[in-house]
């Protein structure tokens, strides 16, 4: 198909499906209108289960299955990328030159800020049922904290604090510790997911049962998940040549 | 309020236009970054703190990091 | 004190982590762990859920096994969790994914010696991922276990990273799935904002007798945009060719045996729970059937087209896929028992020839018919075993295939389509003409040697990597079992006296919203259905059969000897144009891929939104 | 203002798939996949939105749990949303870089190992 053929069609039923979902928004209930039945079900329910986020509520407790299926996509696209970057059968890699000693700016970044970061990740994965936050959040700001590094220009600063195959424990024991809280769920409280763990005070940073430790579970394995995902790509674009690029370069 | 979120819808909606108009590979990661904060900003605006804050982590850093890396390493060599 | 049935009502959700787990043990483990400890505990894995979902499927046929995750069980019809409703064909389609799973992971022990245990991993997240999706009774939970399968569908796609077709179709593949579940979520939107609730029970009562407006087209639409996609219904079906034409075989297995029909079990199952009561039957019935048809004449036509043979393969898939909508399409209970009879005896062919085709493989190093010719001359033991499963396809009995064509044909008679046998015939005829004369070619060395030169235009298969080291002198016996035991059982389901009736009260069940809505609601037993004692086979479903196959046989001599038939070449060059133009169509690349899935909404909106103005 | 934040939600996945459909890069088609799929936050978050309230977190400082809040459910999808858009834009990022050492090309158009 040629590019201009392509847009016609595109611009008939691109038109088409702009119409139809138009006119389907159209009777939507107005924007910012107080109907919402689900959130007057779903505020009691987080409180009797003492959780002050009521997302954390939805995400660990009433849907749990739901963050189950998401964490599992995410740690099946952390084994799908390394799958897919693995260094191909006619590829070899190469030592990245070695970039000198590390700049005085960067120590200062690691030194500092790296912490710093640390510290904010940790606060919002422990904190996911009290404010907002929560093991995803948190363990996005752990894992993307460390790359900071590479934003600062040191590759082989990142690879000092990155010990990927520790990680790769991290990852999977996370993934591993929700779906067996699952199981413990359906064969203690006689419900998957059901709660097994004393609820707590409401407000309280040891409230919300399992809420708090499914959030850490999810923390876990999304901050170690997010570096060995990262370091795949980092891997690839530095260190791995193939024949064809060797060819070309 | 409203106003506000009004303001932060078009900047997304233009941001949209500006990531999907954007030829230049080198400049994707940028573009797509900001579009990825203004999100976050809607997100904000529209009282979702737990979104905004993922989508800040997600959107405006890991995903244009990945973006980088992939252009990085599909730059033809001549 | 926990009840036999309470913990049979504990079965699905662990079902669902059990793979989850293991995988996860997989990945830290994998590498320490020698290959065949590996190959053992994934295989062990799947086996266990083979068993839970037998458990399950056995207690769905007294009636669906209902779990509420977490303990939010419904109060006064309201609940705010998620709800599984494993019924007779949910947990059936489940079981059959688990036990395809087994058999693909028998047939590639030893496959990829050189990877980690990413591929056992992947595989088992895939089967979570389907098992999910299939018992769900929540819609923003399908979404979620779509994207799963989906992730993982797409990595296993590109997994032979060193092939450049696999790369490319797992990129299409990525994409125009991708893009299908956004759509749908936009409808999922669409729809909690009408309901405020996302189980499927609960949008069904709410939506139950509500006038169709334009939310609920767009929303119907769009839900089914992304189910269909996975269906890969014609204009949705470009990327079926490409992923199951460059997938690892025992992959392909899981695609077209149980993920593509996951995506029609997924539209049907929306459709019958929440919309069923909204649109008039009518409607909906005519798009199904008229995306149907031309679906399975786009696949019958390009299936014949193609040398390569896994891409034959999956062209077949596609036409068969517009066989099972125009039966399911009926939206009768016969229509529906056909589709399901059809689809689980399709699996077992169509995976058998997969796996046939991956020993072509890995034997000769290509799978183009034309470069392959002659060269299986020797293979005394796998030739008739692709003449058999060839057969199978166009609907040969006693085979499945034959029973679910038969009530298929049968259903759609019933409901005002005359002409469906035909369809039916030519559609299956069509696809194991294909089959038998690469069969022929390849393993016969029958017809007439083609010509060197290569056709342009044209996906050969000869640069197709093999999946094993070095190529194999033999078929080892890790890959001939599984094949025999698909073609059993394909051959079972058709002998098994009772196949019938299970599928029609099975169908019963499923086409029954308020069935499904009171005993996910309440908790109370909807009343039993009758068992219907209906036969397997009828006379005439037994002659439509035996024709079809003698079509294939006869369509297949045609093909390998039309050099020899003048005139027939002649009427044959005059149809070449327009086939050239339908090759040039499914060009290979994304970007119209997506716009002909623009296109398919569309069509899709139009069909279902029009004649209600 | 009533239907302006679902109006952009239409928009901005119809240009996300506008932009996949005119791509000459493959890394830009991924990234044009992720814009279409911003389009469902949008959507999402608009549909759970009411005036002049706060968000459902009653943490930080403690405030007496009521109902008069954003929905929370809409908040959570979103968040899975984004976590699946970060997974698929990162797997079909590696095929990209794979089609790219294999296919010498990253133009979605120059790509024929598939055809007919």
């Amino acid at each position: 198909m040629t590019r201009t053929v392509r847009f016609v069609m595109f611009a008939v039923a691109g038109g088409a499906v702009a119409a139809m979902l138009l006119l389907g928004v159209l009777d939507l209930p107005h924007f910012g209108s107080s109907l919402h039945p689900y959130r007057d079900a779903a505020v009691p329910a987080a409180v009797a289960h003492a959780t002050s986020n009521v997302i954390s509520s939805v995400n660990f407790d009433l849907r749990g299955l739901d963050t189950l299926g998401e964490e599992t996509i995410f740690l099946t696209s952390v084994i799908g990328v390394a799958a897919l970057l693995r260094p191909a059968e006619d590829e070899d890699e190469r030592t990245p030159p070695r970039g000198g000693r590390l700049l005085d700016m960067t120590r200062l970044f690691g030194y500092v800020f790296l912490p710093v970061t640390l510290a904010i990740g940790f606060i919002t994965v422990a904190h996911g049922a009290l404010t907002p936050g929560g093991g995803f959040q948190g363990g996005v700001v752990l894992g993307t904290g460390i790359h900071l590094l590479y934003v600062a220009g040191s590759y082989h600063a990142i690879e000092k604090v990155r010990p990927v195959e520790v990680l790769e424990y991290g990852e999977s024991i996370g993934a591993a510790a929700f779906a067996c809280f699952g199981i413990a769920g359906a064969l203690v409280a006689a419900s998957f997911l059901g709660n097994i763990l004393p609820l707590g005070t409401f407000g309280e940073l040891f409230s919300s049962g399992s809420v708090l430790y499914l959030s850490c579970a999810v923390g876990v394995e999304v901050a170690s998940g997010v570096i060995v995902l990262l370091a795949q790509f980092l891997h690839q674009a530095i260190e791995v040549e193939s024949d064809v690029e060797a060819a070309n370069a | 309020m409203s106003a506000l979120i009004a303001v932060a819808l078009t900047l997304v909606a233009l941001g949209a236009v500006a990531v999907v108009m954007t030829d230049d590979p080198s400049r994707q990661a940028v573009t797509l970054s900001v579009f990825g904060l203004l999100l976050s900003v809607l997100f904000m605006t529209l009282s979702a703190p737990d979104v905004a804050l993922s989508q800040i982590g997600v959107g405006t850093a890991i995903v244009p990091l990945m973006v980088m890396l992939a252009i990085r390493k599909t730059r033809d060599k001549q | 004190m926990v009840t036999f049935d309470h913990g049979v009502a504990l079965l699905p959700p662990i079902a669902i982590a059990v793979p989850i787990v293991v995988a996860s043990l997989l990945l830290a483990m994998g590498r320490r762990l020698p290959r065949v400890v590996v190959d053992a505990t994934a295989f062990a894995c799947a086996v266990a859920e083979v068993v839970m979902l037998a458990i399950v499927l056995q207690r769905a046929a007294e009636g669906r096994v209902v779990t509420w995750s977490a303990n939010w069980n419904p109060k006064n019809g309201y609940s705010v969790g998620i709800v599984l409703v494993s019924d007779e064909l949910g947990s059936g389609i489940a079981l059959l994914a688990a036990s395809l799973v087994v058999l693909a992971l028998v047939y590639s022990w030893r496959y990829f010696d050189d990877v980690d245990a990413h591929y056992h991993c992947l595989v088992l997240l895939f089967l979570a991922g389907m098992v999910g999706f299939a018992l769900t009774g929540d819609l923003f939970d399908m979404f979620v276990f779509f994207e799963l399968m989906g992730a993982a569908a797409y990595a296993l796609t590109g997994f032979k990273i060193e092939d450049r077709t696999a790369v490319q179709g797992a990129l299409n593949f990525g994409v125009v799935n991708s893009l299908g579940a956004y759509i749908a979520l936009m409808g999922v939107g669409l729809l909690y904002a009408r309901v405020g609730n996302l189980t499927l029970p609960q949008l069904g009562e709410a939506l139950a007798h509500h006038r169709p407006d334009a939310l609920l087209v767009a929303a119907f639409v769009a839900v089914m945009t992304g189910l269909l996609v996975k269906a890969a219904m014609a204009p949705f079906h470009f990327w079926l060719a490409d992923a199951h034409a460059v997938a690892p075989t025992p992959i392909c297995v899981l695609f077209s045996g149980v993920m593509v029909p996951l995506g029609i079990y997924g539209a049907f199952r929306v459709y019958w729970v929440v919309f069923s009561r909204v649109f008039p039957v009518g409607d909906i019935r005519r798009t199904f059937v008229v995306m149907g048809v031309l679906t399975a004449l786009i696949g019958a036509v390009m299936c014949l087209a193609q040398r390569h043979f896994k891409r034959l393969l999956a062209y077949s898939t596609i036409a068969h896929v517009g066989l099972f909508l125009v039966a399911a399409g009926c939206l009768s209970d016969s229509g529906t028992a056909g589709a399901a009879l059809y689809i689980a005896g399709h699996a077992g062919v169509k995976c058998a020839l997969f796996l046939l085709a991956g020993t072509m493989l890995n034997r000769y190093g290509s799978v183009d018919e034309l470069d392959l010719f002659g060269r299986g001359t020797d293979a005394r033991v796998t030739r008739w075993l692709f003449v058999i499963a060839g057969l199978a396809l166009a609907g040969l009995p006693p085979f499945g295939t034959g029973l679910g064509k038969a009530v298929s044909e049968e259903a759609a008679s019933h409901a005002g389509y005359g002409w469906s046998p035909l369809l039916f015939v030519a559609v299956s005829a069509a696809t194991g003409a294909a089959v038998l004369r690469a069969t022929g070619r390849v393993y016969f060395g029958l017809g007439d040697q083609p010509p060197a030169r290569l056709q342009h235009e044209q996906t050969s298969g000869s640069e197709e990597k093999p999946e094993v080291k070095g190529l194999l002198g033999r078929v080892r016996v890790t890959m001939l079992v599984p094949i025999l035991v698909l073609l059993g059982g394909a051959l079972a389901l058709g002998l098994l006296p009772g196949a019938h009736a299970a599928a029609e009260s099975a169908a019963a069940a499923f086409t029954d919203p308020s069935a499904y809505a009171t005993e996910a609601l309440t908790g109370r037993a909807a009343p039993a259905i009758p068992v219907l004692h209906v036969g397997n086979w009828t006379w005439s479903g037994v002659l439509l059969d035996l024709l079809s196959a003698a079509l294939a046989v006869g369509g297949a001599a045609v093909a390998l000897y039309a050099a020899r038939l003048g005139r027939l070449r002649q009427i044959a060059n005059g149809g070449r144009p327009m086939l050239q133009g339908l090759r040039r169509v499914h060009s290979g690349l994304v970007t119209d891929y997506v716009a002909w899935l623009m296109t398919g909404v569309a069509t899709l909106g139009g069909l279902v939104g029009l004649p209600l103005r | 203002m009533t239907y302006y934040a679902y109006i952009v939600a239409v928009f901005v996945l119809l240009t996300g798939v506008f932009g996949i459909v005119r791509s000459r890069n493959l890394i830009h088609t991924v990234v044009c996949l992720s814009v279409a799929q911003s389009g469902t936050y949008v959507l999402l978050l608009a549909v759970g939105y009411q005036r002049g309230v706060s968000p459902p977190v009653f943490g930080s400082p403690p405030v007496k749990p009521s109902t008069s809040v954003t929905d929370p459910l809409v908040q959570a999808l979103t968040l899975t949303d984004i976590v699946v858009s970060a997974t698929v834009t990162a797997l079909l990022l590696a095929i990209a870089v794979q089609v790219h050492k294999r296919h010498g090309t990253v133009d979605p158009n120059e790509l024929v190992a598939l055809e007919g």
